[in-house]
């Protein structure tokens, strides 16, 4: 691959750097590798996520306002090492303890385990909520297995929202968690991605297939379809959704999130939505807010992900409170 | 017979040299299984390593092995910063009433290895990781404490690797190639590999007339 | 290239009645591919902005709350015909005349005076502006042949935030045209775009160059350059920017634009941010607001541009108030 | 000799199948220069061309190619859109008074298609535009009043042909490719393709006995 970098081995600590200089003052670095947003609400419980780099403008692009107050910050592809996650506790914190919100890979529970036994140490209570919305990565009697992905855009931004309001930990746990169990996202894959650091592709992918359910690393979800037309694919990704455990009724609400994995152009994804749309209108499903976007990435990987997060009365409130980051905005 | 803290630090040197050697071929073991970085994260723990132990005034092997796991641990990330940290740091602090890397307290350095390895990741061995390699080798620690300590490390080394192989067959229950299911089948996993690699490398220390 | 489309000759139709779907509301579709904003200022000039498909979000994903009044869309690559730039005038128009705002291409020139006649022959007053701030593409003294590139993005934004607060048509012809006088842009390209019709390539780059200058389409610029790191590309880009006419001193403050073509990964946009603010900083140039996104693209293509809009008092206000896009949104 | 309205109509179908059928050409011709549309955006115009042709009473020459100008500006977009509509439709016009498609009155035409493509783009002969092929041919159509239609109509994409030929030593002015300079040469221009085609069907539709 062609990329525009200097050392590959120093891609996570450069791009960090440029992270920081992107939020134009309003984060400032922590430590090893680390960002928390100047502006912290006092006396209040914090948000904070973290994850591998490669992957931006997830996790780290998503602190600000409305959003994560900090973020701890791994290598490419690796989570962050457990030192960096306390480091960035103690920062984030303001007597009211922290939650650690992030996705299911083994590698951010372990470190974000053994850094909250750190921050334990410390003194500082932490609490932790695990994204798991990829529906195709197991059936749902298995959600512990589950992948987070897409779905973590919308959950950070209702846990962010419900940080500037709520007072205790336990109240931000509950809503961050409700905002789990409220989203599902079914992904697919055209093309591979890539390591910078070796610019080998992390997985093959034949020309006339696509990789269903395909995590954004190349790992596998429920298999491989024949190339299909947008408007075959879109009924194909919702199918999915209608067909899990999350029931989606007449009446109901949702925020509609269809992301590219990087290269996939926003022309499809605009085409993609034009197929849903219709057939969540068949059903009654009314969708409060669409984000068509390049939010969860993975290096030079094409393919897309339809995310449904349902809104009850209290997350619609919380939605439609305004939020700021470098990687999602919204007025 | 048994190692120095400072014997023991220069065959950690190996050890170090040694992964950072193998990075491609571990990091095709993960591209085969998982995202393909963990050769990169071993190279990036093992470079920490170096940086830690090649000033290091040896006081103890528990110091050694400690400082081992802490430098992975907070250099690498990922699953196995995160294992193969506890890995050398529970190891290690099980050598720290005998002060030993001998045969007889071998089984002391992987039992609890294993042990706080399986706590940290909730895997047991048939899951298809690092475990597949290592829990034989605990076991064979067990058998050969009276051997002596070339021929014990490289009963153990062959230990493992025979888990390593054993672990092509597996289907994966934890790490990213969980989801794999059948098509994980007939590759290694890549944190067995690099438990070979380890040991293979403390063979050759030990061998080499210490 | 492996594309999520349907019929390949009907992706610009389809993108649009997408696009219409992302607002949410905000907008409605307008004829055949107008989109214009239900919630428009009485008595107020308008802002109308177009070109052709194929480049999302730009330029009809800028419709919206302090950015522009509506969107004249053209088929992939294509600037809109007259009749659809007609259809746009007359449901943006609100009495007080419509500033054309749009990269300087031939097709959109042409289509925008031939559709502007046919609004002037109806009675509505109709101003153009033309945005090139493309610095590669013609020397200083040649500007009437510089393109349109990624300053579209800030100056829509300016011109956008003028339209919520001027009164007459000719104030936002004033500063829609400072804001195009402020704003330079250098890009490079690394690897080709395609045509969804055809899948071809636009053009061939080699493995080891990199494209100086080129357009959004493939089109020349300053030359090629040998592949070179991030460190290097970035002092490359700001030096062609510093020798261009536009002065740039200590004490000025910017808005600081690092846009990928697409393809290119957001990792290397803030690897390269922090190899280009040391230089700005180096020489007193005050980054004021950063924006680091893929905004103006091409299918398939890889490549970033730097674009610097110089604020003076007026136009720095102007760039603080709020805006709300599919393409481009601030708080 | 001279076309009834019905003829032209015919005329200009057959002209639409001929661009249809050379898009892979133009579009690369495009490619080359361009951003490798132009096929495309004919081909877009041709098929309007001939869903509003198709069942049309001509009822005069003008009404036909303003009918054919309408439908490629308002179909196409992009540069060409602007610029063949602009060409038929002012081309058409200038037959309003004769109502005649004949030898005498093709200077007409042709003057006025170049006069209002020139004033529309703002580009000249050499340019490597479309020009460099309607020039010629309006030059052409000038001396050749005297000939029958046929003969006429041949020898006018003759010099269109040329003129498209001689435009692959030209540097581009105007459009996409002017950015390329000196890069350009050896290509001809895609503009200019499309009116060789053109003239080529119009050539093959008079001569085929009418
Ligand atoms: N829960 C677990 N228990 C034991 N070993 C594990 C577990 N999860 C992953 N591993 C080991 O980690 C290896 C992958 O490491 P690495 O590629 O560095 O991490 P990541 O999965 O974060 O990219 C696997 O090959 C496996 O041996
Ligand atoms: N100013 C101009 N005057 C005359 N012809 C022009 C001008 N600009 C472009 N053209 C013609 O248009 C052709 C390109 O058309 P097309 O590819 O359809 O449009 P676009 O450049 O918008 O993609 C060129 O080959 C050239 O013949
Ligand atoms: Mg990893
Ligand atoms: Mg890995
Ligand atoms: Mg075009
Ligand atoms: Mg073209």
């Amino acid at each position: 691959a062609k990329k525009i970098i200097n050392d590959p081995l120093k891609c996570a600590d450069e791009l960090f750097e440029g992270l920081v200089l992107a939020y134009d003052g309003k984060v400032r670095r922590v430590g090893k590798r680390s960002l928390v947003m100047n502006d912290l609400r006092p006396d209040a419980p914090a948000l904070l996520v973290g994850g591998g780099a490669g992957h931006e403008p997830i996790y780290h692009g998503l602190v600000g306002k409305g959003m994560a107050d900090g973020a701890a910050v791994g290598e490419i592809f690796a989570a962050p090492p457990p030192d960096i996650v306390l480091e960035a506790t103690q920062a984030v914190n303001r007597g009211k303890g922290v939650l650690f919100l992030y996705g299911n890979y083994a590698g951010d529970v372990m470190n974000f385990d053994i850094g909250g036994e750190l921050a334990a140490d410390e003194g500082i209570t932490v609490k932790t909520v695990i994204i798991n919305d990829d529906v195709c990565s197991a059936p749902p009697d298995k959600k512990q297995n589950r992948r987070g992905v897409g779905g973590l855009v919308p959950i950070t931004k209702l846990a962010g929202a419900a940080a500037t309001v709520v007072d205790s930990l336990d109240e931000l746990v509950r809503i961050a968690q409700k905002a789990v169990d409220n989203t599902r996202t079914v992904g697919v894959s055209t093309k591979p991605g890539s390591i910078p650091a070796t610019g080998e592709p992390t997985f093959e992918l034949a020309d006339d297939v696509i990789g269903l359910g395909m995590g954004i690393h190349g790992e596998k979800g429920v298999g491989l379809i024949p190339m299909c037309t947008a408007d075959e694919l879109a009924a194909k990704i919702l199918d999915l959704l209608f067909a899990d455990d999350m029931p989606l009724n007449a009446g109901d609400e949702i925020v509609f999130f269809v992301n590219s994995l990087g290269s996939t152009h926003m022309m499809e994804l605009l085409i993609l939505l034009r197929a849903a749309r219709p057939i969540l209108d068949a059903r009654g499903i009314k969708v409060h807010h669409t984000i068509v976007d390049s939010i969860v990435t993975c290096q030079e990987m094409a393919g897309v992900s339809f995310s449904i997060t349902k809104l009850d009365a209290e997350l619609k409130k919380l939605w439609d409170l305004p939020c700021e980051s470098v990687g999602y905005t919204k007025l | 017979m048994q190692l120095t803290p400072n014997q023991v630090r220069l065959m950690m040197l190996q050890v170090a040299d040694a992964i950072i050697e193998a990075e491609p071929m571990l990091s095709q073991a993960d591209r085969d299984l998982g995202d393909g970085d963990h050769g990169l994260g071993m190279k990036r723990g093992m470079e920490a390593v170096k940086a830690q132990l090649e000033p290091l005034e040896a006081a103890s092997v528990e110091q050694v092995f400690v400082t081992t796991g802490t430098a992975m641990m907070t250099s690498m990330g990922g699953a196995s910063g995160a294992l193969f940290g506890t890995l050398f740091r529970a190891g290690g602090k099980a050598l720290a009433a005998s002060g030993n890397f001998d045969p007889p307290d071998l089984p002391l350095f992987f039992e609890a290895a294993l042990e706080g390895v399986m706590k940290r990741g909730g895997a047991k061995p048939g899951d298809k990781t690092m475990i597949d390699a290592l829990a034989p080798a605990a076991a064979k620690a067990r058998e050969v404490t009276a051997l002596p300590l070339a021929e014990a490390i490289s009963a153990i080394a062959d230990a493992a690797e025979s888990g390593k192989e054993a672990s092509k067959a597996m289907v994966a229950q934890f790490g990213r190639a969980k989801t794999l299911g059948e098509a994980c089948i007939g590759f290694p996993d890549a944190g067995a590999c690099s438990i070979v690699v380890m040991l293979n490398a403390m063979r050759s220390f030990v061998s080499c007339g210490v």
